[in-house]
């Protein structure tokens, strides 16, 4: 279902919008890039073709959470629930990748087991996407089952075609909101509209290619070579739209959800002091394995997206779609 | 080597011989020495016992003047203009208060980056004592002089950074570098009374003529100094000392650039040596040593 | 808790080297001086033995001012360990005004064993500083 | 974890502005407290009974006493739980007297106040560890560093308690500067009678060693067990053979000045300083020995009748080990040669306090005249200036050197005594004559011996005519002066030892601007340092004359001996640990201990399977002070009974 | 200068004077640089050294104990090596280090990310206030050193935007860092490229007892924020890692460059200056000022 709509019209709507929902998009913060934040006009948005530099994971998966309180009152024991979030939302201007790794974290909190605090923030919020027309020199979603005018995970999404929105309604959330447009594009429109997506398509010139198993070179020194340059830090792990590993810790009578990363080199240090993957070669390991093999083998298909931030934004120029694409097999 | 010049009031006035032979040295030397246009009064003692800012805004005038010919070195002769510009300078880099207040009557920046230089140290440090030596053209043998330095010059210390406070050698080094022999007197950095010529000349004359006397008694047959107030003190007051205190002192008061504008052959006329009271020629003359005056 | 400001009472964690400034306040109590109850004691060895991070803490666990009172310099009972706290807190101090928390909250005092009429001057003083400065904003409690 | 907690009524001291009971129920709410109750006295014996019936009867693990300031009875309670047999490092003490009580006078206030308290104590409590106090074997032998009247001193005052005692000295014979000395002030006793003895005294002692013409190489370890490295240089003369005949020096025929006679004489190159010498045994001086620098004359060798002589000698480093260290390196005399109005230094006949002791000395240079340096002739008119280098912060330091108003004294008396038509003039700046005896001395020579004294400086000195024309202000008259001297004398002041500060970083001790080393507490502990073991005296440590010199010697021999006298040190287990996982091996808090109580060590990283070098706190050094745990970045570095992870939770149940 | 770091490179391997070079080399995407670890002759050829080379490869040397490391270093970084070698954290024997003449390197953040082309050169903040020049030790120099022209800004104030937050009033300057810290998502990135920070666990990491919250949140952030700082005081020596590695762009060099002015005109003291220094905070002047002590 397609409608479309003038960029002043798609504003008006979005400025309709903050009535109801708590509006979320990208900024441009001037220096630092772009940032996914809350919005008090449709002005405030950046819809341009930069990336933010954190996914909208951040506003599912949070990068902290405090799950719990407990401990003694008034010599009772106790334990309360924090409470989770109720307010609706609505985020703008998500990219196609990002939507997709929200689809892929779903398989995680929200399939067997139900992550609480995860479920409530997605059921609350539509994902309303922009597709890209001019992908970033790291991108490489359409190796990877990806595309920039891709729409899974989304409830809408919308391109850009001069002065006017075409807007793509992927689920009745989406049509509920997008009432206010009735403008359907003429022929025309559609068929400009159609040439915008391949060009798009197009315009994604990175390929790389994924091996079918890593398996037979696990043991390759290979990955001693490639993680080398690694400092070991979060940056890689924190901005993937689809990495979700978490530590718990106790602070004060809290419990505490919060990021963690593979690369960290106490990620899987164990209490009696061992670890099992003491160097950056065997973290640096994990994290191609975990994305490039093992999620496939569990889950059917990598857990990346393709959006190239962990190589856009690797402090020392570490390229995962290299070393994928080189990975000696 | 190329400097800005400051001669000060003095050196335009009764001190033109310092100021004829400073340049006549200069010149001879390849030194260029560009007097900082439009310069204005250093302060001198007036204006320190008259307001301590004033006494540090008029020579960091000067030394901004100077900053503006795209100079970083300023030249001076006179012993009380140098001890006021380097006492400025010595505020402007240490005292952030004074050097705010200073900036704000300038009406520029200035901490205190320019160097001021003495022309003893010029030629004994950037010139060198054995290219000196190279440029002579004769040698002033057998003429015996009292280097006298006087209080301006090295005290106090940490300003002045020029020479040895107590036992100051620059002069000295200078004389015998054109054949000349200094003696060794203990009284170079003594007190000639300066400024007091004017209102307490009794101090004066006394002091001067200890001054006078120990440089007699030291065998010395001339004095050479590099401060116009002392040259005036001994050289103008010398007849007046004579008859207070019955001496027959005849001791000719020479610049240091005098005399190393005589060794590099310059005419005695332009080196101002007509310009003595205590006259010159006799000894000179005497000696063979002067070409004319 | 936090909240209604009329309610709000500041609170003040005052480390306190046991030597002199604890002494010293010992001193204010066998003299009966009396003073604000907010300031709670914790007692180190030295002021030396303070560490910036027990200041972050604090602030963020939302107490409102903190005090750290050792030997005056010269007097320290290990000889130095003032002057090491003097140095680093000094530190602390500037950066905490850079990045815009307000100097008040953290204070340094020399307060010696006998100088009970200071230290009983200086909570009170602290307790004044900090009612103005208001409740803090950092901390989740 | 069983938890008591005592609430003290004190009486009434606490109980009538704190509701006792109430913060009693008040800590059953606390976590892991089991047990609590108040009495009347907590500290009194049937106090002390209730808490160990407790411990017994509900098995409490844990005690925490709400009463008066630990300074008063933490002590107490400790005993009380160790006779309960619970380790007394296991109590808190919350003082809801001194810091509650008796400082609000609203009881509720008051009582929600104490709670707190409480609150916190059985926080810090349920953290605390059990701990044993630590015990280090002693060295019973004690190192004297300078054999100068203090170090002398110090040897004889632990030889008569018996105890082994090593002195090095970097001269080839003990004796210091006293050795120098003509008389002594006030009483003018010569200071070799009194000095000779003891020095003979010392060297045939059988408790005391000497190493003469040795000086420390390196200093390790601490206090009870310091291993310190002696370097005896080479004398080029067996000790073993030689008797000290003089054949040798008789016929040397390498003449230069003497530094013990301050160049006012010629001694040979090989040669003892002075005839007196202990031990009498001469060295070969190597830059000036004929032999040592061109294989020719070897003449001592020849005349020597024992075969004492042996050219090929090399330094020797010996390593001892010592319980405890006394620092008795003394001073040296200011330069003065940056006075330029005393002409820097180049007019011979400006000379310095000692050079007139060792003129004045009849087996002196000059046999007891005073003179002219330059000329030889009799000094007739002589000017002592005060003060030079002392209270002189521009040129000099900024102390004053305490001595020399007293040895000007005698010296202007001394002049009179040996040219009794002479005539001193003084110029001082105060005259400081504070000690027994002394003010009556100065009056005297004053009044009897005629000198002149004139406050004020000297402004200029130079030479003319012959004599010194000395220039300089009578302040007292407003006069300018001037006198016609044919000597002068500068009472030099005191400064420490050139390389004063390098023995101090090697002892660990502080030292201050000057380099004299610093006192542990100016009034409390004035020959103790903050090292301890390590103990000072005489005037490495301030300008001191002899009879203060003697005393500190005294005094730190005692310090010393304090220590041997014990069967173990026992210390406190309050200390600092390093947690070696942690550890970067950083160093800083090596660097930032002022006792030198942490050394590094290496220890095999069973993760990174490799040797890394970390801290390690010496238990017996440690004084508890805690600045190494706030140097530390990474947190590695710990104090117990004051833990990072107690002080956290402190604040975080506050 | 390129050609001469690699015939020396190939020189030092082939004597076996080093077991590795650490240097840099071209990054995949042709334009950028990226650090590299060479321990044969044949891969010598992949150094490089032009404008691009920003990073501070001394956080490296921790990973290769007891090797024989020759290391290419920019005349600023020299410094925390000197800091380094201070802190007894690399053995002077272990190390090579190959001094390179320094053109200026580029501001990455001001990079067009879009563009897929080489772009044109704007240098680092650092580089622009640079005042050092010469090596103050090396063992091999590559190249003479020399000021890059289009650098020298003379007079430039290298605290001007320290100045600048100075100059506002308190309230501001919390909103501004209460701001920029918001963004921080504790990657710690700023840590794990600071060559500084070699603590083998963090007091970031260590959880009894936790020093501060590891939550997202103002005091968690602030916290951390602080006690990097703290830990850096008279160490960092301004390579600006850190700020060049922060994803969210927050300006860490001005909390670095604040500490760093304030002990110079506090303490007369300057990181790095040679590896006999003692640790600011472990030393003191009994005349340290006290103004604001009570």
């Amino acid at each position: 279902m397609l409608r479309i709509a003038q960029k002043e019209e798609l504003q008006k709507m979005i400025d309709g919008f903050l009535a109801d929902y708590e509006v979320i998009g990208p900024r441009e913060l001037p220096g630092k890039g772009i940032f996914y934040q809350p919005i008090t006009n449709a002005q405030d948005l950046y819809l341009g073709e930069r990336f933010a530099i954190e996914p909208v994971k951040k506003f599912f998966f949070r990068p902290s959470e405090y799950l719990f309180e407990g401990g003694l009152k008034e010599g009772s024991e106790f334990l309360e629930g924090i409470p989770l979030a109720q307010n609706k939302r609505m985020i703008i201007g998500v990219r196609p990748c990002e939507a997709r790794g929200l689809a892929l974290l779903d398989k995680i909190f929200n399939t067997e087991y139900k992550d609480e605090a995860y479920v409530s923030l997605r059921e609350k919020t539509i994902l309303v996407g922009l597709s890209c027309q001019a992908p970033g020199k790291d991108c490489f979603c359409t190796s990877i089952g990806g595309s920039p005018v891709q729409a899974r995970g989304m409830d809408a999404l919308i391109f850009s075609a001069g002065s006017k929105y075409v807007i793509e309604i992927i689920t009745d959330k989406g049509k509920d909101i997008f009432d206010t447009c009735p403008k359907e594009p003429d022929k025309e429109e559609i068929k400009a509209w159609e040439s915008l997506k391949e060009k798009s398509n197009a315009a994604l010139r990175k390929k790389i290619k994924i091996p079918e198993s890593l398996d037979n070179i696990f043991e390759s020194g290979y990955w001693g070579k490639v993680s080398s340059a690694c400092i070991s830090c979060g940056v890689c792990t924190y901005l993937c739209p689809t990495c979700h590993c978490f530590d718990l810790v106790d602070e004060e009578r809290k419990k505490l959800r919060c990021y963690d990363g593979c690369a960290f080199s106490d990620f899987t240090l164990e209490a009696s002091g061992g670890n099992p993957r003491p160097t950056k070669m065997e973290r640096y390991r994990q994290r191609v394995f975990h994305k490039f093999d093992y999620f496939k083998k569990n889950f059917g298909e990598h857990l990346c997206v393709g959006c190239g931030r962990c190589i856009r934004h690797c402090p020392v120029k570490m390229n995962i779609a290299e070393i994928v694409d080189q990975a000696p097999v | 080597m190329k400097y800005a010049y400051y001669p000060g009031c003095s050196l335009h006035s009764t001190a033109k011989e310092y100021d004829l032979s400073t340049r006549e040295v200069a010149k001879a030397l390849g030194i260029e020495l560009i007097e900082i246009p439009d310069w204005i009064c250093c302060g001198a003692t007036p204006a320190h016992i008259t307001m301590h800012l004033l006494s540090l805004a008029l020579p960091v005038k000067n030394i901004i003047k100077a900053r503006a010919m795209g100079s970083y070195e300023i030249v001076t002769c006179c012993a009380a203009c140098f001890s006021r510009l380097k006492t400025a300078n010595y505020f402007m880099r240490t005292d952030d208060e004074h050097r705010q207040k200073v900036e704000q009557i300038v009406g520029e920046p200035y901490k205190g980056e320019v160097k001021v230089r003495h022309f003893l140290d010029v030629l004994v440090n950037d010139f060198g004592l054995k290219n000196l030596k190279g440029n002579l053209v004769k040698e002033l043998k057998g003429l015996k002089v009292a280097c006298y330095y006087g209080c301006l010059l090295t005290r106090p210390p940490e300003i002045t950074e020029l020479d040895d406070l107590e036992d100051p050698h620059l002069i000295d080094d200078l004389m015998r570098t054109i054949g000349v022999e200094p003696v060794q007197w203990p009284y170079k950095t003594e007190c000639c009374g300066a400024s007091f010529s004017l209102t307490k000349t009794d101090i004066v004359l006394k002091l001067s003529c200890d001054i006078l006397q120990m440089a007699y008694d030291e065998g010395a047959q001339a004095i050479v100094v590099a401060c116009p107030l002392c040259q005036s003190n001994l050289d103008l007051r010398q007849s007046t000392i004579n008859k207070k205190y019955k001496k027959d002192f005849n001791l000719p008061i020479f610049y240091f650039t005098q005399l190393i504008g005589l060794a590099l052959g310059i005419d005695g006329k332009k080196l101002g040596l007509d310009k003595h009271i205590v006259p010159p020629a006799a000894l000179l003359g005497e000696k063979d040593k002067l070409a004319k005056i | 808790m936090t909240g209604d400001r009329s309610e709000w009472e500041p609170k003040i964690v005052g480390f306190l080297c046991n030597w002199c400034s604890y002494a010293g306040a010992d001193l204010a109590g066998q003299s009966r001086l009396e003073y604000p109850p907010n300031v709670k004691i914790i007692r180190v060895p030295c002021s030396g033995r303070v560490n910036p991070l027990f200041v972050l803490k604090c602030l963020s666990s939302g107490v409102d001012g903190v005090l750290i009172s050792g030997c005056h310099t010269g007097d320290c009972h290990y000889s130095e360990g003032n002057f090491h706290a003097r140095r680093r807190f000094t530190i602390l101090r500037k950066l905490f005004e850079y990045l815009g928390i307000d100097p008040k909250r953290f204070q340094m005092a020399w307060v010696s064993a006998s100088e009970a009429d200071k230290w009983a001057k200086l909570v009170k003083g602290l307790v004044e500083e900090i009612r103005q400065a208001g409740p803090n904003k950092l901390g989740h409690r | 974890m069983k938890i008591g907690v005592f609430v003290c009524h004190c009486g009434t001291n606490i109980a009538a502005t704190v509701d006792v009971e109430k913060a009693a129920k008040a800590a059953l709410n606390l976590a892991k407290v089991k047990f609590s109750t108040t009495y009347k006295y907590m500290c009194s014996s049937p106090g002390q009974a209730l808490i160990k019936d407790a411990i017994k009867e509900k098995g409490l693990d844990r005690i925490v006493v709400c009463a008066c300031s630990p300074s008063l009875h933490e002590k107490t309670f400790r005993e009380c739980l160790k006779e309960s047999g619970i380790n007394p490092y296991l109590l808190e003490i919350a003082n809801i007297r001194e810091h509650c009580s008796w400082v609000h006078r609203d009881r509720e206030t008051a009582t929600r106040k104490a709670i707190e308290i409480m609150k916190l104590a059985v926080t810090k409590v349920t953290h605390n560890r059990p701990l044993e106090k630590t015990h280090m074997p002693i060295e019973k032998r004690v190192l004297v560093i300078g054999g100068g009247i203090s170090g002398i001193q110090s040897a004889i005052d632990i030889s008569f308690a018996k105890f082994p005692v090593v002195i090095v000295e970097r001269e080839a014979s003990i004796g210091g500067r006293m050795a120098r000395f003509d008389k002594t002030f006030p009483t003018l006793d010569c200071a070799a009678c009194i000095l000779t003895p003891k020095m003979v005294t010392v060297a045939q002692n059988k408790y005391v060693t000497l190493h003469t013409y040795a000086e420390i190489e390196e200093v390790t370890g601490h206090v009870g067990d310091f291993k310190v490295k002696i370097r005896k240089k080479a004398r080029f003369v067996d000790t073993s053979k030689c008797t000290g005949c003089g054949a040798c020096w008789n016929k040397c025929p390498a003449k230069v000045a003497s530094e013990f006679d301050l160049g006012l004489c010629k001694r040979t190159a090989i040669y003892t300083p002075f005839p007196q010498a202990v031990p009498n045994i001469p060295v070969i001086d190597r830059e000036n020995c004929l032999y040592l620098k061109s294989k020719k004359c070897g003449l001592c060798q020849k005349v020597c009748p024992f075969g004492a002589i042996n050219y090929q000698m090399q330094d020797e480093i010996i390593e001892e080990k010592f319980g405890a260290i006394i620092v008795a390196t003394g001073f040296t005399q200011f330069d003065h040669s940056v006075y330029g109005e005393y002409g820097y230094g180049k007019y011979r006949d400006v000379i310095t306090g000692l050079h007139f002791e060792r003129m004045a000395n009849s087996s002196g240079p000059t046999g007891g005249k005073i003179i002219r340096p330059s000329d030889g002739k009799v000094a007739r008119d002589v000017v002592f200036i005060q003060c030079v280098g002392s209270r002189d912060e521009q040129k000099g330091v900024s102390y004053c050197s305490r001595l020399c108003c007293m040895y000007t004294a005698k010296h202007a008396l001394l002049l009179k005594e040996h040219n009794p038509d002479s005539q001193a003039y003084v110029f001082y700046i105060d005259i400081r004559a504070a000690g027994k005896n002394y003010e009556e001395f100065v009056k005297k020579v004053q009044n009897e011996y005629g000198a002149v004294y004139l406050r004020g400086r000297v402004s200029r000195i130079f030479e003319k005519g012959g004599k010194l024309i000395v220039r300089g202000a009578d302040t007292l008259s407003g006069a300018q002066i001037e006198i016609k001297a044919d000597l002068v004398v500068l009472a030099v002041g005191l400064i420490a030892q050139n390389d004063a500060a390098k023995l101090a970083q090697m002892l660990h001790i502080p030292y201050d601007q000057n380099n004299l080393f610093t006192e542990a507490h100016p009034k409390l502990a004035p020959v103790e340092t903050i090292t301890s073991g390590v103990f000072l005296t005489g005037a490495c440590q301030s300008p001191k004359d002899i009879p203060d010199t003697v005393a500190t010697a005294s005094a730190a021999s005692v310090k010393a001996l304090g220590l041997l006298v014990q069967d173990q040190l026992e210390k406190e287990p309050l200390v600092a640990r390093v947690d070696k996982n942690l550890c970067s091996g950083c160093q800083a808090c090596i660097k930032a201990c002022s006792f030198n109580a942490i050394e590094t060590k290496e220890v095999e990283d069973r993760a990174l399977k490799r040797k890394r070098t970390v801290a390690e706190v010496i238990e017996g050094v440690c004084s508890g002070c805690g600045n190494c745990t706030a140097v530390c970045r990474m947190s590695a570095i710990d104090l117990e009974g004051f833990s990072n992870r107690q002080i956290m939770e402190e604040i975080e149940v506050l | 200068m390129s050609e001469e770091l690699k015939n020396k490179a190939k020189e030092l391997l082939t004597n076996k004077k080093v077991d590795l070079i650490i240097g840099y080399q071209r990054a995949a995407d042709g334009v950028l640089a990226a650090p590299c670890f060479i321990d044969s002759q044949d891969d010598a050829e992949k150094l490089i050294w032009d404008s691009y080379c920003v990073y501070n490869l001394a956080s490296y040397l921790k990973d290769f104990p007891a090797k024989r490391k020759g290391i290419v270093v920019k005349v600023c970084d020299l410094k925390s090596i000197t800091v380094l070698l201070q802190e007894n954290q690399v053995k002077r024997e272990e190390l090579l280090i190959i001094a390179a003449s320094c053109p200026g390197v580029i501001d990455e953040k001001r990079l067009n990310p879009l563009d897929q082309q080489a772009q044109e050169i704007v240098f680092a903040g650092k580089c622009k206030t640079c005042k050092t020049i010469t090596p103050a030790y090396y063992d091999i120099l590559i190249n003479e050193p020399q000021k890059n022209d289009k650098l020298s800004e003379i007079g430039q104030d290298e605290y001007e935007p320290v100045r600048k937050l100075e100059a506002k009033s308190i309230e501001e300057r919390f909103k501004f860092w209460e701001s920029e810290f918001s963004r921080c998502i504790r990657c710690y990135a700023c840590r794990q490229i600071c060559p500084l920070c070699y603590c083998p666990k963090c007091v970031a990491e260590q959880i009894t007892p936790g020093y501060f919250s590891k939550g997202v949140n103002l005091e968690g952030n602030l916290s951390w924020n602080i006690t990097r700082a703290m830990h850096l005081a008279g160490r960092c020596i301004d390579c600006g890692e850190c700020e060049r590695a922060c994803p969210v762009g927050i300006p860490l060099r001005d909390i670095n460059k604040k500490i760093e002015k304030e002990i110079k005109e506090l303490f007369k003291y300057e990181a790095g200056l040679s590896v006999e220094q003692k640790p600011l905070l472990s030393c003191f002047d009994k005349s340290d000022p006290e103004d604001f002590i009570k």
